[in-house]
């Protein structure tokens, strides 16, 4: 399998529109993440594609075979709930076990697969024991095996490593690429984490408010968001956005003047009228310390210094607009200090009063 | 985190359990195998009807058609047993009942016992129930504390359920009559003897009392299946934010505990209505005809004597169903409110 | 074939019954007698439900004889010895046939028949004389009340029951029975003695409780306080005296004084359980030969010495009885039984077998016992008996 | 905490009583003596002859007159404790009494016999359990033939009450479909009226169905019991509806779904039925005698009540049948009461 | 508040150990995190604290006052379940108002702060919703607004942010901090989000198989940390391992044969005998390319590149071990390249065959 396509799907509780006017063409064995903040509609998506809720409007095909109407146990689909559901009166075992009863596999067979997705996911010593008597993490990681080992046409998976730890989570998703490699299997993750979205998927649709933004590969949306709202979304620490107008234009730069009448020039594919607002962003990892008196320089001063280790956030403020940036290794900056940054026009990111992309 | 409590079985027992399960899942799986060609055939929607289905059969043949023949029965007349004996009369059976000088006075009535009865039944409904519930509710809610000993504690508010309705009359008689354990516990305390059950109070306090302490049980045991229902998790986010055990009760156990509530508030009702053997063996319907309630009349009008009026017990028993069914759907419409209320997720 | 028998027992009866039927199967192998031991319910509200659908046992011990008249079988042209039963029989044969029918369908396994019991340790206590045979109700009435005014016990009760009391009222002329076989209205007779059961209950002469303690037709007996020596005098019937022979045992002495008088007669009510043989029989020939077996004489008289009842056959009735009980108060009240059982009234011959008698004791005793509770006035209560009464009469 | 403290361990935490301690310790020992009392009342009842059951004030436990044998004597004479007319009392024998006076003897002096009124003397009593009470029923009829239809009559009902109760529970429970209301008020409207009423009709349907005399006539009209699905279909509204989700993406049949998801998490309703179920047809008198009228298929409740007869019925045999046949449902009752445990439905998710 | 004070903590469920001998004092006011890898008894330990289970041993005291005995409900804390707990019946407002009437608190003021609640959470919209009409973020957000209306004096926060994106995860993160600066409430936060703990808290514990492993500020946990285990926890991508044997001890340098019989020094606090096994931390961001022939060196193949947009993953393969690099920006790098790296002596890491700090 497993080519899916979503043909205007709409879908209302009540009054609540929670799904307007969605399309979308999954290729058999992508890797699909869906991205978008809480409460866009991304659960109710994969509980559409499932068969588990009924859209209001709109048709679901797989492989080209319209299963609108066809219940979620015959569209061969595998599901990682949000909320785990697991069944609380069986043993560990049994819930993995369950799926496979149902569709005969041999008791043998289950046996492999189970210790199988049981060593892969770290939770051997458990089998045993009831979803009640685990760790949260413990059953995310059962509602993940349970999945797996299906071995389904097509995954679908609901923020399946939220609750665990990061070293868990990396060798979660190393787990989950190879599982993708080896079975060839269409996935459709959901997912709040960057990292995994962005290493994962072949191609990442953003939701909002239960429209699609954009879909395209991870790299794409992170150089070139098709509107501020993805690039505000992807990327973390989020995109800077610099209010501005429009200058002027010259060979595809277009100048704006932005907080304390600074001028930056940013690529543009659209000449707009002067004194049109405009917006720029510049992602934090892309500012850099300005040295010496550079032209382009952009005066701050920290209010606010993230140590992360690895790297350090710095929070900043020109002329009263929040910038955010991050710095590579410990730095020396502190609350207070003043910080003279330098944008580079090449990294800057213009877009139209309505959101629209004009880099 | 909830049901940190449960516990895992051990090895031995849950072999045991395997062993056990076996034949079961044999059957159940080859009973799987019409029921999945079905739902191929007819989506879920068809599978409902096929749950339905063996409840509904056996529902209609028993339940629903006699119900139907008993109404046929309420339009005739006439001591023979079987329909085809019987004379067609209409509604001449409920012009009896219903003729009243005065609804409000079962003495200007021709059915005077009817209405004595009706009377007399909506009065006990309304103590029983509430006492029922009362008495249910807190034997549930202490019951569903960590108590040590729980199933000895349970077999003691169950117990009564488990004798029949004569030998319940029966003891409670013995310790109220005139002679009886009550007045011979309080005769120390310098009262005389007391024919409890010939004075019309307290012959309705203790038809109230003694039916309420036969089926006590009965509800509890259903309420608490519904407490243990009601996730731990919950209380201890209520502990969490310092309710009070009142406010616990108030405002998690009860809306929680909704549905069960609801089952039981139809349930008692439903009995308080048709109530009869106990209280028939404990006061026999009196003094005079205070504790004399509707299934009595009914009994009495129907199969008690020798010349029998099944029609007119029948339309009796019709008008009993009727009001009935109307009180029913005035408790359902609020639950049908809770059961959104109580569901979790 | 099979020959079924739906019994039900008061006390020992059953164990005797068996005992005689397994003699009967041993000397007749052909014939499988099978006992059903029921509860007296069964016979109450199952078998007329199975009789009207044509079914049932082939032998049923009944006491609503008449009104089921239709479905008990005609053994007349069965039995051997016709004469034999009319003649010993004879006499409550027409209790349970259609009226105007000569057909002999069963017999009587015992009569009852209705009486008082005196406590007679409280009158001896209380220095009381007890009344004579020829003493009106009044008499005992005013008698008890001293032992009771002396003792602190009751002076008198009566089962809560319609039948009971229509023997008094008969003794004070009742005639329920109108010109048309219907009910009559309630006549001076009943309501001479019906008033003063109520004046006796209002100044306590009775106890109040068993009358007053149930609604509706419902049976209770005064026995118990009887048997603990709470009460002088008691009018209930000789199927009592089994029972007073095990519970009472040594406590007191009592005897049975026949019915008190009123101003027409000194009767009790005659009553029992027949035992018929039912139409829907497959085997009616064997039923025939069981039923010949129970009569005989040999059979009656032994039934009746180890029951401790009231034989209903007129030979051994007439004969010696040797009741197989130690208990010389048991030996006494049933001989004053059989005796008494001759003084009985006329009417109180003919309700037993007459349709309408059950209406009107349920009449009675439902209103009657809704004065007594000072629920109704007596006046309006003898309208509603008539009325009561015209219902079911209506109705069927 | 005392030992009685042990007893009852305190949900909530903390040292000290709180007030629901205390009621809750109210209630359960009220209930003991109400609850309960009444049941050990029943119990020793169950052992006292006729004469002691009629017998006013009434005793707790079973006693008969004690008995001596006397040199002169046949038979064992009864003792009497007697206040003699100087206000000493003595232990005598009772020879006879005649009227009011009894004529004793002192059992160590056989010869002289002493005159007592009897008002003076009081029985001398002992305890005695009468035995008979149980014996001589287990004699006279066939008890284990009707245990043994009992026994079917239970078990297989139940059986079938708790499988079709629970399906049609489900559905209705879990299931969207037009008339779900529908189904739902016609089951509890025929709730309304009481057997009693019906049973003519009942009865007739029975007999058109040839199940008049067996045991399956008994069984059939009650296993469709509206409180049944009532009572589990409240209960499975409270089963998270995204479990049923998990099995469906299980690829779960629908029944399946029932049986191995809904049944197990059910098992405290099922529980609480099952227990209704067998103390209900357990107990079944007036149905049972409806449709049984020969004694081979007579279940213990019908058998057992040939007791009861028009004008006398033999208490002491009634009670100790009672108690006996309350013997296998107690122990199923305790038996189940263990399933009806912490609902585990909620901990599956999150 | 709130001093709390955790002497020699034991909780077993049954034969399972799962906090063995934990003591711990949390200052007044303090932020602590609790990390570690999932199961290992963080949300058990929270549940110690608030008083929802009994320790098997031990004891808890709060302000010097020894609660181990006193109910949850008297213990004065609020707390955010891992599993939310929402009440079902009632809607979002009821639960938010719920602890708040409890505590007699004035109607107005309880208007007041879910109002204040629900803006800071963004969660105004569904005040009137039931949690079963919510996705999972939101009930996230709601399951915090319950403990943030209390102003309890001191806060348990079991992964509350684990079902929020990416954006809402930092302005909560920043509310929190504000909170907590406003409230001086103490925090105890569990999280499995290394940059929560490493921008939120005072303090992080790590804890291993119901045993902490290490105590100490953010900066101290990610440059000295006590042993490999919190080494390789904290930080993201974990720690590189090189495992190897003394050679020889130089001016508080070690001298260390590695992988492919690669030699590096890295400081040492002690002397080991030579020939014993060590191992060599190294951080992925703190890997460089190597320039030329520098000393050194270790040649290395790219296996796989993750492309996070901001910065790239190079999993490299050192003679048969693994390695992972964190370069910043994206490279043009992919799988099979050659890849000499660069190990600076001042940013490794050394422990001993049992785990602990060498260097
Ligand atoms: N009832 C129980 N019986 C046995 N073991 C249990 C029980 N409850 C929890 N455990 C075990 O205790 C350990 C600690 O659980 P806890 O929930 O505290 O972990 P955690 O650190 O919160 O993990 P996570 O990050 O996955 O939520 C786990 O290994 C779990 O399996
Ligand atoms: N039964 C319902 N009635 C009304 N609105 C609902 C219902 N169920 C969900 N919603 C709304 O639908 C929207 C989409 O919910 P969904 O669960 O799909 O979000 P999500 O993208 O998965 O969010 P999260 O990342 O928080 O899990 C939410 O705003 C939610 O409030
Ligand atoms: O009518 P139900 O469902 O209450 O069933 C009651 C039992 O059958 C009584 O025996
Ligand atoms: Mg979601
Ligand atoms: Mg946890």
């Amino acid at each position: 399998m497993s080519g899916l396509e979503l043909r205007n799907i709409v879908k209302n509780f009540g009054a609540v529109e929670v799904i307007r006017d969605v399309s979308l063409a999954v290729n058999d064995g992508e890797f699909v993440a869906f991205v978008g903040p809480s409460g866009c509609g991304k659960s109710t998506l994969l509980r559409l594609i499932a068969g588990l809720d009924k859209p209001t409007g709109g048709s679901i095909a797989i492989d080209g075979k319209d299963v609108t109407e066809i219940g979620a146990a015959d569209r061969g689909l595998a599901m990682v709930f949000q909320s785990y559901a697991l069944y609380p009166h069986m043993s560990v075992r049994e819930n993995l076990a369950f799926g496979l009863e149902n569709t005969k596999v041999a008791k043998p067979e289950i046996e492999a697969r189970i210790t199988d997705a049981a060593r892969m996911l770290e939770i051997e010593p458990f089998l045993q024991r009831r979803p009640g008597q685990l760790s949260g993490g413990q059953r995310q990681r059962v509602a993940i095996g349970r999945a797996i080992v299906r071995r389904p046409d097509a995954f679908l998976l609901d923020e399946p490593l939220s609750n665990l730890d990061a070293e868990l989570r990396v060798s979660m998703r190393a787990e989950l690429a190879a599982l993708h490699a080896r079975l060839k299997a269409t996935m459709i993750y959901v997912t709040h984490d960057q990292v995994e979205a962005m290493t994962l998927a072949n191609r990442i649709v953003v939701l909002r408010s239960g429209r699609i933004e954009q879909v395209g590969t991870p790299l794409e949306l992170y150089n070139s968001p098709a509107n501020r709202f993805v690039a505000g979304f992807i990327g973390a620490p989020h995109m800077n956005f610099l209010e501005g107008s429009i200058i002027g234009h010259e060979n595809g730069y277009a100048e704006v003047e932005t907080v304390g009448g600074h001028r930056l020039s940013v690529t543009a594919r659209e000449t707009r009228p002067a004194g049109e607002r405009v917006s720029i962003g510049i992602r934090p990892q892309h500012i850099t310390l300005a040295d010496g008196a550079a032209a382009g320089r952009l005066d701050t001063r920290v209010t606010l210094v993230e140590e992360l280790g690895s790297e350090t956030v710095v929070h900043a403020d020109a002329s009263g607009k929040k910038l955010i940036a991050v710095f590579a290794g410990q730095q020396k900056m502190k609350s207070g200090d003043s910080l003279p940054l330098h944008l580079d026009p090449a990294v800057l990111h213009l877009f139209a009063e309505d959101g629209r992309r004009l880099s | 985190m909830a049901g940190k409590t449960v516990s895992s079985e051990p090895p031995a027992k849950a072999g045991l359990r395997q062993a056990l399960s076996a034949p079961v899942r044999l059957v159940m799986g080859l009973v799987d195998i019409p029921m999945r060609a079905w739902q191929k055939l007819t989506g879920l929607n068809g599978m409902a009807g096929v749950f339905l289905a063996p409840n509904m059969l056996i529902f209609t043949v028993f339940v629903l058609l006699p119900l139907v023949i008993n109404f046929i029965y309420s339009t005739t007349s006439g001591s023979a047993i079987f329909l085809p004996n019987r004379t067609y009369v209409g509604a001449e059976q409920y012009r009896i009942l219903f003729d009243c000088g005065s609804y409000l006075d079962p003495s200007t009535c021709a059915a005077d016992t009817f209405w004595a009865a009706v009377r007399n039944t909506a009065v006990f409904v309304v103590f029983q129930v509430t006492a029922m519930l009362i008495a249910a509710l807190a034997t549930a809610l202490i019951l569903n504390r960590e108590l040590s000993n729980r199933g000895f504690w349970r077999a003691v508010f169950f117990f009564p359920v488990l004798l029949s309705p004569v030998v319940v009359g029966l003891i409670w008689k013995w310790i109220l009559q005139r002679e009886g354990l009550l007045n011979y516990a309080l005769s120390p305390f310098g009262f005389e003897p007391f024919s409890w059950l010939s004075d019309r109070f307290w012959a309705f306090f203790f038809a109230v009392f003694v039916s309420v302490w036969a089926h006590m049980g009965f509800y509890a045991l259903i309420l608490l299946a519904g407490l243990q229902a009601i996730p731990k998790d919950l209380y201890e986010a209520a502990a969490m934010d310092k309710a009070s055990p009142t406010r616990i009760f108030r405002r998690i156990t009860l809306p929680l505990l909704m549905p069960n509530l609801i089952v039981v508030l139809v349930l008692a009702l439903i009995r308080a209505v048709q109530i009869f053997d106990e209280v028939f063996v404990l006061t026999g319907g009196g003094p005079g005809t205070s504790t004399m309630y509707i299934t009595q009349y009914i009994y009495e009008t129907g199969f008690a004597s020798s010349l029998r009026n099944p029609g007119l017990a029948s339309a009796a028993s019709i008008l009993m169903g009727i009001v009935l069914v109307i009180l029913t759907l005035i408790q359902l419409s609020a639950s049908n409110r809770n059961e959104k209320k109580g569901k979790r997720q | 074939g099979d020959v079924r028998i739906m019994w039900y027992s008061d006390g020992g009866e059953g164990a005797v019954i068996k005992d005689l039927l397994s003699r009967f199967s041993k000397a007749n192998p052909d014939v499988n007698v099978i006992l059903d031991e029921v509860s007296y319910d069964v016979v109450k509200e199952q078998l007329p439900v199975q009789l009207e659908a044509g079914k049932g046992p082939d032998i049923a011990r009944v006491t609503n004889l008449k009104a089921q008249a239709q479905h008990w079988l005609d053994l007349r042209p069965l039995l051997a010895d016709a004469k034999y039963w009319d003649d010993n029989f004879g006499a409550q044969a027409d209790w349970m046939r259609p009226d105007g029918s000569n057909a002999i369908t069963g017999f009587m396994t015992q009569l009852t028949l209705t009486g008082g019991f005196v406590n007679k340790t409280l009158f001896e206590q209380a220095g009381v004389e007890i009344p004579g045979p020829k003493a009106t109700w009044d008499d005992w009435a005013a008698a008890a009340k001293k032992v009771a005014d002396s003792q602190k016990v009751f002076a008198m009760a009566i089962d809560r029951s319609g039948h009971r009391v229509s023997g008094p009222n008969i003794s004070y002329g009742a005639n329920y029975i109108g010109s048309d076989g219907k009910p009559a209205p309630i006549d001076q007779g009943a309501k001479e003695f019906l008033s003063r059961f109520v004046k006796w209950n209002e100044e306590g002469i009775v106890n109040k409780d068993v009358w007053v303690s149930a609604a509706g037709t419902t049976y209770r007996a005064a026995a118990e306080d009887f048997i603990n020596g709470g009460l002088a005098y008691y009018y209930s019937g000789s199927w009592q005296i089994s029972a007073f022979a095990q519970k009472i045992g040594d406590s007191f002495d009592w005897v049975m004084a026949g019915s008190p008088c009123g101003t027409a007669a000194c009767t009790g009510m005659l009553g029992g359980a027949g035992l018929v043989a039912v139409k829907y029989t497959q085997n009616p020939k064997d039923v025939a030969k069981v039923m010949d077996y129970l009569a005989g004489a040999d059979v009656q008289k032994e039934f009746a010495e180890r029951s401790l009842f009231i034989p209903a056959h007129k030979g051994v009735a007439a004969g010696q009885m040797d009741f197989k009980t130690d208990n010389q108060h048991v030996q006494a009240a049933l001989k004053a039984f059989v005796e008494s059982s001759g003084q009985t009234a006329a009417p109180a011959v003919k309700l037993p077998g007459w349709k309408w008698s059950d209406a009107y004791y349920s009449a009675i005793v439902a209103r009657i016992s809704q004065v007594i509770a000072g629920e109704m006035k007596l006046d309006d209560a003898y309208a509603r008996i008539d009325e009561d009464i015209k219902a079911k009469v209506a109705g069927n | 905490m005392s030992a009685v403290g042990t007893f009852l361990l305190r949900r909530r935490g903390g040292r000290g009583w709180h007030w629901t301690d205390v009621v809750t310790w109210i209630w359960l020992i009220s209930g003991v003596f109400l609850m309960f009392g009444p049941a050990v009342w029943l119990v020793f009842s169950s052992f006292k002859t006729p004469a002691a059951l009629a017998e006013f004030p009434p005793s707790v436990l079973p006693y008969v007159t004690e008995q001596t044998v006397v040199p002169g004597h046949d038979k064992p004479l009864p003792l009497y404790n007697v206040v003699m007319p100087d206000g000493s009392s003595r232990v005598l024998a009772e020879v006879r009494r005649i009227g009011i006076m009894g004529q004793m003897v002192d059992p160590k002096q056989p010869g002289e016999i002493v005159k007592v009124n009897i008002k003076d003397r009081t029985p001398v009593r002992k305890v005695e359990f009468a035995a008979g009470n149980y014996t001589e029923p287990f004699q006279r009829f066939d008890f284990f033939l009707f245990l043994r239809n009992s026994v079917f009559v239970t078990v297989t009902a139940t059986a079938i009450t708790l499988i079709v109760n629970s399906m049609a529970a489900f559905a209705l429970s879990k299931y969207q479909f037009p008339g779900r209301t529908a189904v739902m008020l016609m089951i509890l409207a025929t709730l309304m009226v009481p057997l009693s009423v019906i049973v003519v009709p009942l009865y007739s349907v029975i007999g058109t169905l040839n199940l008049f005399d067996s045991l399956w006539g008994v069984i059939l009209p009650t296993v469709a019991t509206p409180t049944g699905v009532f009572l589990l279909r409240q209960y499975m509204l409270t089963i998270p509806d995204e479990l049923i989700d998990a099995a469906r993406m299980d690829k779960a049949s629908e029944w399946q779904i029932y049986w191995r998801i809904i049944l197990p998490l059910s098992a405290p309703a099922l529980a609480v039925l099952a227990i209704f179920s067998v103390v209900w047809r357990w107990n079944d008198f007036l149905w049972p005698l409806i449709v049984l009228s020969r004694k081979e298929l007579y279940t213990l409740q019908v058998g057992l009540n040939v007791y009861a007869g028009e004008l006398n019925v033999q208490w002491h045999y009634i009670l100790a049948m009672t108690v006996v046949s309350m013997i296998p449902v107690v122990l199923i009752f305790v038996f189940l009461q263990r399933f009806i445990t912490t609902g585990i439905a909620g901990s599956g998710l999150k």
